[in-house]
């Protein structure tokens, strides 16, 4: 499978990343560049048997400034797991659709673009209600949106709620006294 | 003429009070008898009536519409009605109902009377699952029908009256009278249709709580749902009368049908608490096979 | 006395003269012509009526020259001669007429001379008696025919032509050696001389004589295009121009057929059979042929062959039969000659209109449909048109004289040919949204479902494809006035005129044979319908205000019942008030139509006289009449249907095999007269006649098996008119078994003891048993039904097979109240289509808070319908069951209750689905349903609640009119009555019903009197969610869904497929058959040798 | 004898036209074997209607009309041959224009390929 | 005239009684009632108090799992715990139920759901909160979608705390609160009534997409 990749990778410019997988020798990790992502996934799918997306998500790195969009797809006859990872500029979340290729993708997109924002222009039922029904603030997922703040402001807190750490708390009670010591 | 239908209705009042109360009573007790059996110790005896009385005085209420509204009244008419055209204790004044303006064919054809006025009332709060119980419970009704059609038309045959009160009186003089023992192919096959007439388990999938939310009553509450609750005690009674008149020599007394009634309904009780249950065209199937022939089995014998 | 040799003198004279005339103008010589016909007609005509004044005189013989036969030609006039003239030459000025009015006519110079040779030579074959004469005469017709099928100049027409011109030279050769041979053996080319000889005298000295009349008779008989070898006759049928067509089937093959009937006197008895085996050969396998045609004019062909062959069939047979029979059936061979003539060249003609107007529809042209009917109901014989007498009397002839199989031939034969010419005139008829044959339920695609976002888009589209679904299945016929502008041009209405003509004679022709057969048994009365139809559509075709039409009928039939029900009892009088009285009501109905529907008052009005008249007749002739009167004129209130004519068809055939089975029935049991006059004690019938019979009856009925005409003839009719036919026309089927229940008394089957009542009682229950599960399956309203109707009918047929006091009680009852609730249900129905414009059920719902009315008649009559108490249904379950324990069907009884349950089951889901459940919002702003339709209702619901309360008020009369046949099994005490198996009083029911019905709402009243709030149709608990749509929150497709899964497989329509089968197979070997038509001249020389040789070594007795 | 042989003629003539109805495929050909079928039973008429040595069949003192019969040709078939002749001749040249015809629709003589019209 | 003004009036009165149903489309106003809830004065004296012990004694839960907390429902009906023995039995549709048992954390989404069973129950009615996050959030007092207090959106009649509380909690809740039943200390359904515009501003604060009645008869 790598060989086969690394085949590819000047022709859709991938590149493989071999420390995020240490423990399992079935799975592989490779970066992708935004505009070759689905010609390569086209590529996984139709040509090196890598028929079945596994799940399709996003995650927020505020601090770099984007957001990781993980594809994860399966090979049912090497059973073989790739992740393929893609990093999307923040400030500007369109990516194309793979709608196309596996239908039920669409629904992974509807709901990264209700939780992130993220578009994927022609992807059916996008902007539909997914779970959130009306939401009309920052998509809850991204970082820079304030959840508590938001609760506060929205769910008529009660007073006197008093927060721990669970572990501190938990040490205390069981083992008072003991908690310096320990 | 007016004191003769004054005493009349006495009569039918009093009878009415008993099967009210013994029916609620009755199912107190079966809703008891199935917590033994899964090892609980169940509600109390009086349970429905307090279910009753609180639906009745709950403050607010629905009604989708004149059908609706009229239903419940329906549904009582037919069970009332059915009870009424049975005589409950075989020789007794008062409990012998109204059964000479009609025989066993008219209790019956009665049956059907209830089930449509709750159909139709069903029909029209509009909820699609009140139908799809309807659909359901017809459906298994015109199948258990057919084995109880042959039953009494077996034992119309073989005594050659269709008068309840006849069928009684033939069967006086000795448990060995009685049409369970001189017919018991017929009884067998009238018992098995009794368990979907009851519609307990294994027939029980027109009320499937969780699939259809209790099926054809969804949309009934308050004092709707305390008609159909009273109903329930009703008609029961009067299908058990009926069984036990006409397969388990009736009762001279009110004591004797007690007993009767209950151990008919008890074994009701136990085939459903020990059975899983059918789906609708699975009960249809079983109906119309082996209790349809034995039903053709005991009309066959007495036609050679 | 005009002496016959003008005839031929002036027309050969005018026609050679004919060529100067058009000198003087183009004109000239048609109307010439013309005259010249009109004076043959009027010469005929004047024969006749000296003939008919002085019949002992005649016939008379003409000599020309002067000399007598056998040294000159005779010719002779006699009746039968005269009569034919007459019709002929009528025709062919008819045809005349045709040609030249007709628009883009060619009809000149050559062309017209020899029309008028044709004429001439025909004239002669009728008139001369000698064999050589005949010999030329034929050739002039040949020839001119010859000529003139190729007088359109078109390939087609060449190609015919030819092939004639080889068969016709072949049959000459034949006839010619025939002649000379017969010349030499007798001495003489005379026919009464060669007749009076002594034949068989002759026969010993001369062996080949036999061989040389046999030889004429096969020159002849070809000509007639005997099956099979009459390949080239078709085609010439098909390609020459359809007035030629005309002509020549009309007018040669008249002449042709006249001249074979004149040389059979010189037949031998086993050449007469030979001939009748021909003739019957030809005819049911041209029909057969025929029923594959989809060209038309080559269908006319077989039809036009198959005709010729029965009358071949009948010349035979005279030659057979005793003398009065001879007589009689040589009668209904001219009838069915004229009959033929007409009505063939009237298709001919109007086939030819057709194609000039270039119409494939005459669905608006009601003159058109009026003289199509005609004509096709004359060629396939049915009344009150000449054939439908000719064919009586031919049939009554061969029954006397025990010639079954021929009367099974000739019957099949006439099916056949009812089968292809209805289907053209279901096709020509239909309406272009019509599929052709009983289309299964159209659902739409999907039933629009939307997320709530998208609501309003998607329930706009919802909107417009109900729209649209709805708009697909609106009922009524449109306007009649409204038609194509360019058609209009095309029109040429002197010609239909003449068309008109022709069509008037078949239909005076008809009333005359008419009041001539039945004047005999005092039955005159029957032909009022008739009469009505006519004046009716007479009133139509004036566009008369529908509504005082509509008044006028009413007031007719009221008077018409008045009359009748006073003089009838017992169950007569049962059956007329069911029959006059049930329709009369529901008549009111048509007062909501808002237009002139053409034909369709006279002919509602014209059934119930016939239902009437049913009750009335007295002979089987009759009662036969009025009963064929009956089915065509619903299968004609049926394809005024929009997507009828499958339907139609499917019922017009099967009734019609009914009809004809039945008529068997009728001829294998003379005595079936002394039963409709009410004597009782009567010979015992064979018990084939009292199957045919029944079987008859069970058509009508629609009882399982014979029932797949039922639903889509029920269905597929205009509303008013399902209900009539359902609730009053389908027991015209029960009222035959009561009249003719002695039959069923005592026959056996052959394999047993067991009486034939018995397998109907079985029929009975099962038929009750399948309608009631169809009903269950169907979502179209009306099949819904109309699969009711036919369970109910069951019930009835099972009762009345009992055969016992109570179960006849309990069939009368059952019809009576069958009618008043299915009449109520189908009008409520009625109204709710009319409204709602769709007919199926899923697509309705929640109508109860907009018709109310409609949903109380509907949930009276459905509570009646299923027998529960306290309605009077009851009292027919109760009836039922007691009298079924009694006799002892016990097993019978058990599937009469099952299929009550399932009837409860049916019937519900109908009134859940219309009136319950969700209302749609295109049904929002409806109204209930107009007037017209609720009084019929409101009256009913009255009359069901009053039999309810008080049934003894109608099991009472009924109870009386069956105590003349039985002895009295139920009694009457006070309100209650008692079998001997038990009791019921349904006064007392009624009240304690009304009581407990009372206490619980009180109740409720009380509990229930504040703060119970009227909620919406959304306002249901959804599982926890809130509908989108009506149409996904309404469960009303596919119903009992269960229960398909359950019993589906046991439903497969095996009458359905077992008919179908039987039609495929008719099919196919009619396709087989016609595969010896190969085109090809030579072939067709080839099979007309092959047939004569056949013929002769059969005559020969073998190789 | 001289009857017997035209009557064989005749038959054998007609056979020949029959043949020739059944096997050629030329429509003209066809045409001609009606003709010769015809021939053929124009021969045998003439052949019945001869009596060898028998006089003209004028009736006149020599021949009464009692002596007729057997000992004149009988006139009859000889006018029937005559009119048959005619009429022969009108048939055939129906079927010679009818054959011109089908040649400017069909373009072919052969019996075989004019056959659009069938079943 | 001044009959017809009076008429008027009161058609304007009626009008403004009614509910405005802003969330649904004008076609679909027909599907819905808009009355608005009204309340109910219960009966009087002794009357009133067999009312509520009937009430009491026939507790009809509803059987909707709102949460997690529901899993601690199902033991109750067991042999272990017999519910029914206190006369209180599951109903499947919320008609017929009297009690409402919200089990545990109530997402906005939920909330829809409940408010709008809760409505579609028939009075009286009362509301059992199950677990701390019924309370003021529990675990999900942080969670932009998680409601903190239920009490802001329906009438609560009595609340058991705990993630999650023991079956033996709730029975010991049940039993509390046929006590305030009996007590006659339970009227949520009138306060709902009385208080119905708060409540329903509280709901509408949350419920962004309102697709459905003011008040779901």
């Amino acid at each position: 499978m790598r060989t086969q990749l690394q085949q590819v990778s000047t022709r859709f410019s991938i590149t493989l990343i071999d420390e995020l997988a240490p423990e399992r020798d079935d799975l592989l990790f490779v970066q992708v560049e935004k505009d070759q992502a689905v010609p390569f996934l086209t590529w996984l799918q139709e040509l090196a048997g890598y028929t079945h997306l596994v799940f399709f998500t996003a995650v927020d790195f505020i601090e770099e400034g984007y957001f990781q969009l993980t594809y994860m797809v399966h090979d049912y006859s090497t059973h073989q797991d790739l992740a393929v990872l893609l990093k999307l500029d923040r400030e500007d979340p369109v990516v194309e659709s793979i709608h196309h290729l596996w239908p039920h993708a669409a629904t992974y997109q509807q709901e990264m673009y209700e939780m992130y924002g993220i578009e994927f222009p022609g992807s059916p039922r996008l902007h539909d209600d997914f779970v959130l029904e009306g939401w009309d603030d920052l998509p809850p997922m991204r970082r820079d949106f304030d959840t508590r703040q938001y609760s506060e402001d929205t769910y008529f807190p009660r007073g006197g709620r008093k927060s721990r750490d669970t572990a501190e708390y938990m040490k205390e009670q069981l083992y008072p006294g003991e908690a310096e010591t320990w | 003429m007016m004191k003769d239908i004054a005493i009349k209705a006495g009569y039918t009042l009093i009878s009415l009070f008993v099967i009210t109360n013994y029916g609620l009573l009755l199912g107190g007790t079966m809703a008891r008898v199935r917590a033994k059996v899964q090892g609980r110790i169940g509600q109390p005896v009086w349970q429905p009536y307090i279910d009753i009385i609180k639906n009745n005085v709950l403050r607010t209420g629905i009604s989708h519409g004149v059908m609706f509204y009229l239903g419940p009244v329906f549904r009582l008419a037919g069970g009332l009605g059915t009870y009424l055209f049975i005589p409950a204790v075989y020789g007794s004044l008062v409990f012998a109902n109204f059964a000479f303006s009609g025989d066993l064919l008219l209790v019956m054809y009665f049956i059907f009377f209830g089930q449509l006025g709750m159909a139709l009332g069903a029909g029209q709060s509009g909820h699609p699952y009140s139908p799809i119980g309807v659909a359901r419970g017809l459906a298994q009704m015109s199948a258990f029908e057919v084995p109880f059609a042959l039953s009494v038309i077996a034992i119309a045959a073989q005594y050659q009256t269709l008068s309840v009160t006849e069928f009684v009186a033939l069967q006086q003089g000795g448990i060995l009278n009685w049409i369970v023992f001189t017919n018991p192919l017929a009884t067998i096959a009238a018992m098995i249709s009794f368990l979907g007439m009851s519609m307990g388990n294994p027939f029980s999938i027109v009320i499937a709580p969780q699939e259809i939310p209790i099926g054809p009553p969804t949309e009934m509450q308050s004092s709707f749902l305390g008609m159909l609750q009273t109903n329930r005690a009703i008609f029961n009674g009067a299908k058990l009368v009926l069984f036990m008149n006409l397969y388990f020599g009736g009762a001279t007394s009110v004591l004797s049908m007690v007993v009767k009634t209950f151990l008919i309904y008890l074994y009701t009780v136990i085939v459903g608490a020990s059975f899983p249950r059918f789906r609708a065209d699975q009960s249809i199937r079983f109906f119309l096979g082996i209790p349809t022939l034995i039903g053709i089995a005991a009309v066959v014998v007495q036609m050679i | 006395m005009v002496s016959p040799l003008y005839i031929l003198g002036i027309g050969l004279g005018i026609a050679f003269l004919l060529p100067l005339f058009e000198k003087l103008g183009k004109k000239i010589p048609r109307i010439i012509t013309l005259i010249t016909l009109m004076v043959f007609t009027l010469i005929a005509v004047s024969w006749v009526v000296m003939i008919s004044g002085a019949v002992d005189k005649f016939p008379v013989i003409f000599n020309t020259i002067g000399f007598k036969a056998p040294f000159a030609i005779s010719l002779q006039v006699g009746l039968i001669e005269a009569l034919v003239l007459v019709m002929i030459n009528t025709a062919a000025l008819l045809s005349g007429l045709f040609l030249s009015l007709r628009k883009d006519s060619h009809w000149e110079g050559k062309q017209i001379v020899l029309f008028l040779t044709l004429v001439i030579g025909v004239n002669g074959l009728v008139l001369t008696r000698d064999l050589f004469n005949l010999f030329v005469f034929l050739e002039i017709v040949s020839i001119s025919m010859y000529a003139l099928i190729a007088s359109n100049d078109e390939k087609h027409a060449y190609e015919a032509g030819f092939k004639y011109l080889i068969a016709g030279s072949i049959a000459s050769a034949f006839y010619l050696i025939g002649v000379i041979y017969l010349y030499r053996f007798t001495g003489t080319l005379f026919i009464d001389q060669i007749v009076a000889m002594d034949l068989a005298a002759l026969q010993a000295t001369h062996p080949g004589l036999v061989f040389a009349i046999a030889l004429i008779m096969l020159g002849l008989l070809i000509e007639l295009k005997p099956f099979p070898s009459n390949g080239w006759a078709i085609d010439a049928y098909e390609a020459s121009d359809p007035a030629v067509s005309a002509m020549i089937s009309a007018v040669g093959a008249s002449g042709v057929v006249f001249a074979f009937y004149k040389i059979s006197s010189l037949f031998p008895p086993e050449m007469a059979e030979i001939v009748v085996a021909s003739g019957a050969v030809t005819f049911v396998f041209s029909q057969l042929v025929g029923l594959r045609q989809k060209r038309v004019r080559r269908m006319l062909g077989y039809s036009s062959v198959g005709q010729i062959g029965i009358i071949v069939m009948i010349i035979g047979l005279q030659r057979i039969l005793k003398i009065d029979d001879a007589q009689m059936i040589m009668s209904s061979a001219i009838i069915l000659l004229g009959n033929h003539i007409f009505s063939k060249a009237g298709l001919f003609w109007l086939s030819d209109i057709f194609d000039q107007e270039q119409l494939r529809r005459v669905r608006r042209r009601p003159l058109m449909i009026v003289l199509f009917g005609v004509f096709l109901g004359s060629l396939a014989g049915l009344p009150p048109f000449p054939a439908f007498w000719a064919k009586w009397r031919m049939i009554t002839v061969l029954a006397e004289s025990d010639k079954l199989f021929l009367i099974i031939i000739i019957l099949l034969g006439s099916l056949f040919e009812a089968g292809y010419l209805f289907r053209w005139f279901t096709t020509l008829l239909r309406d272009e949204s019509d599929p052709g044959d009983i289309h299964e339920e159209q659902i739409p695609e999907d039933i629009p479902v939307s997320s709530s976002q998208t609501g309003v888009v998607s329930s706009t589209r919802a909107l417009a494809a109900l729209a649209e679904n709805a708009g697909s299945v609106v009922e009524e016929l449109p306007v009649l006035s409204v038609e194509d502008p360019t058609a209009a041009e095309k029109r040429n209405p002197v010609v239909l005129a003449v068309v008109a003509i022709s069509s008037v004679i078949v239909i005076a022709a008809g009333v005359l044979l008419g009041a001539e057969f039945l004047r005999a048994s005092n039955e005159l009365l029957l032909l009022i319908p008739v009469a009505v139809l006519t004046a009716g559509i007479l009133f139509d075709l004036l566009h008369l205000p529908h509504r005082i039409h509509l008044i006028l009928a009413m007031a007719g039939i009221s008077f018409y019942s008045y009359r009748i029900l006073m003089g009838l009892d017992g169950i007569y009088l049962v059956f007329g008030i069911l029959f006059l009285t049930g329709s009369l009501i529901q008549m009111i109905s048509l007062y909501v139509k808002k237009s002139l529907h053409f034909g369709l008052i006279p002919m509602i009005t014209a059934l119930i006289l016939s239902l009437g008249n049913l009750l009335i007749s007295t002979t089987r002739l009759g009662f036969f009449f009025s009963w064929e009167m009956m089915t065509v004129l619903s299968s004609l209130l049926i394809l005024r249907g929009r997507k009828a004519s499958g339907a139609g068809l499917r019922y017009l055939l099967f009734s019609l095999g009914g009809a004809y089975s039945m008529l068997i029935g009728l001829m294998l049991y003379p005595d079936f007269s002394l039963l409709l006059q009410g004597v009782r004690d009567v010979s015992t019938p064979p018990v084939l006649a009292v199957f045919l019979i029944s079987i008859g009856a069970m058509v009508k009925m629609g009882s399982l098996g014979l029932h797949i005409w039922l639903p889509g003839a029920y269905a597929e009719a205009e509303n008013e008119i399902s209900s009539l036919l359902s609730s009053v026309v389908s027991k015209a089927g029960l009222f035959l078994l009561f009249v003719t229940s002695s039959l069923y008394l005592i026959p056996l089957l052959p394999s047993g003891n067991i009486p034939v009542s018995v397998l109907l009682g079985w029929i009975g229950a099962f038929t009750a048993l399948a309608g009631a599960f169809f009903a269950l399956f169907q979502e179209d309203i009306k099949y819904t039904l109309a699969y009711s109707s036919m369970g109910q009918v069951g019930y009835m047929l099972l009762a009345f097979s009992l055969m016992t006091h109570l179960g006849w009680v309990t069939s009368l009852y059952m019809a009576v109240t069958h009618l008043l609730f299915k009449a109520l249900l189908f009008l409520a129905v009625a109204g709710v289509l009319y409204r709602t414009k769709t007919r199926m059920m899923y697509q309705m719902g929640g109508l109860i808070k907009r018709m109310p009315i409609s949903f109380i008649t509907v949930l009276l009559s459905i509570i009646a319908l299923s027998g529960v108490p306290p309605l009077t249904g009851f009292g027919g379950k109760w009836l039922l069951y007691t009298a079924l324990i009694e006799k002892g069907w016990y097993l019978q009884a058990g599937v009469a209750m099952f299929a009550s349950a399932i009837a409860f089951l049916y019937l519900f889901r109908l009134i859940h689905v219309i009136f319950l459940g969700q209302l749609k919002d295109e049904h929002r702003a409806m109204k209930e349903a107009p007037i017209g339709f609720l009084i019929p209702q409101v009256v009913g619901m009255i009359v069901i609640m009053l039999f309810s309360m008080y049934p003894s008020l109608l099991i009472g009369p009924l109870q009386r009119a069956v105590t003349p046949f039985f002895s009295e099994s139920i009694i009457w005490e006070g309100y209650t009555v008692f079998s001997t198996l038990g009791y019921w009083n349904g006064n007392a029911v009624m009240y304690v019903t009304i009581g407990v019905f009372i206490f619980p709402l009180a109740w409720l009243l009380l509990m229930q009197r504040k703060h119970t709030r009227m909620v919406e149709q959304f306002n249901i608990v959804f599982a926890a969610e809130r509908p989108d749509r009506p149409e996904t929150t309404h469960f009303g497709y596919n119903f009992f869904a269960h229960y398909r899964r359950a019993l589906g497989m046991y439903l497969t329509p095996w009458a359905t497929r077992w008919w179908t089968g039987v039609v495929t197979l008719t099919d196919s070997l009619g396709g087989t058959m016609r595969r010896i038509y190969t085109g090809n001249g030579q072939t067709y020389a080839f099979q007309i040798i092959l047939y004569g040789t056949v013929l002769l070594l059969l005559l020969r007795g073998g190789f | 004898m001289i009857t017997q042989l035209l009557i064989i003629l005749g038959a054998a003539l007609i056979l020949v036209g029959f043949w020739g109805v059944l096997t050629r495929k030329h429509i003209v050909k066809i045409i001609i074997s009606f003709s010769i079928l015809d021939t053929g039973i124009h021969l045998i008429m003439v052949g019945i209607g001869y009596i060898k040595d028998g006089s003209a069949p004028i009736i006149d003192q020599e021949m009464p009309v009692s002596r007729l019969a057997g000992n004149v040709v009988d006139p009859i078939p000889s006018a029937l041959v005559l009119t048959a002749i005619v009429i022969g001749v009108a048939v055939t040249a129906l079927m010679l224009s009818y054959a011109v015809q089908l040649y400017t629709f069909y373009k072919t003589v052969s019996i075989e390929q004019i056959k659009e019209l069938k079943w | 005239m001044k009959k017809d003004e009076m008429n008027e009036q009161i058609a304007q009165i009626d009008k403004a009684m009614r509910l405005g149903n802003e969330g649904l489309s004008d076609d679909q106003k027909a599907y819905f009632c808009d009355q608005r809830p009204e309340r109910i004065d219960p009966y009087h004296g002794i009357l009133e108090r067999f009312a509520n012990w009937a009430r009491a004694e026939s507790l009809w839960i509803l059987g909707f799992g709102t949460g997690c907390g529901a899993i601690e429902l199902r033991p109750l009906m067991t042999s272990r715990y017999d519910m029914y023995r206190y006369g209180i039995q599951p109903r499947p549709t919320p008609r017929q139920a009297g009690v409402f048992v919200i089990g545990g954390y109530a997402s906005v989404k939920t909330m829809k759901r409940i408010v709008r069973s809760y409505e579609q129950m028939q009075g009286p009615k009362f509301v059992l909160g199950l677990g701390s996050c019924t309370i003021n959030g529990g675990m999900y007092w942080d969670s932009y979608n998680t409601i903190n207090r239920l009490d802001h959106y329906i009438p609560v009649d009595i609340y058991i705390a705990g993630c999650m509380p023991r079956p033996e909690a709730l029975l010991a809740g049940f039993n509390r609160l046929k006590e305030m039943i009996k007590a006659g200390q339970c009227d949520g359904m009138n306060s709902y009534a009385e208080n119905f515009d708060w409540y329903k501003k509280n709901q509408k604060q949350i419920i962004k997409h309102w697709n459905m009645p003011d008040y779901n008869w």
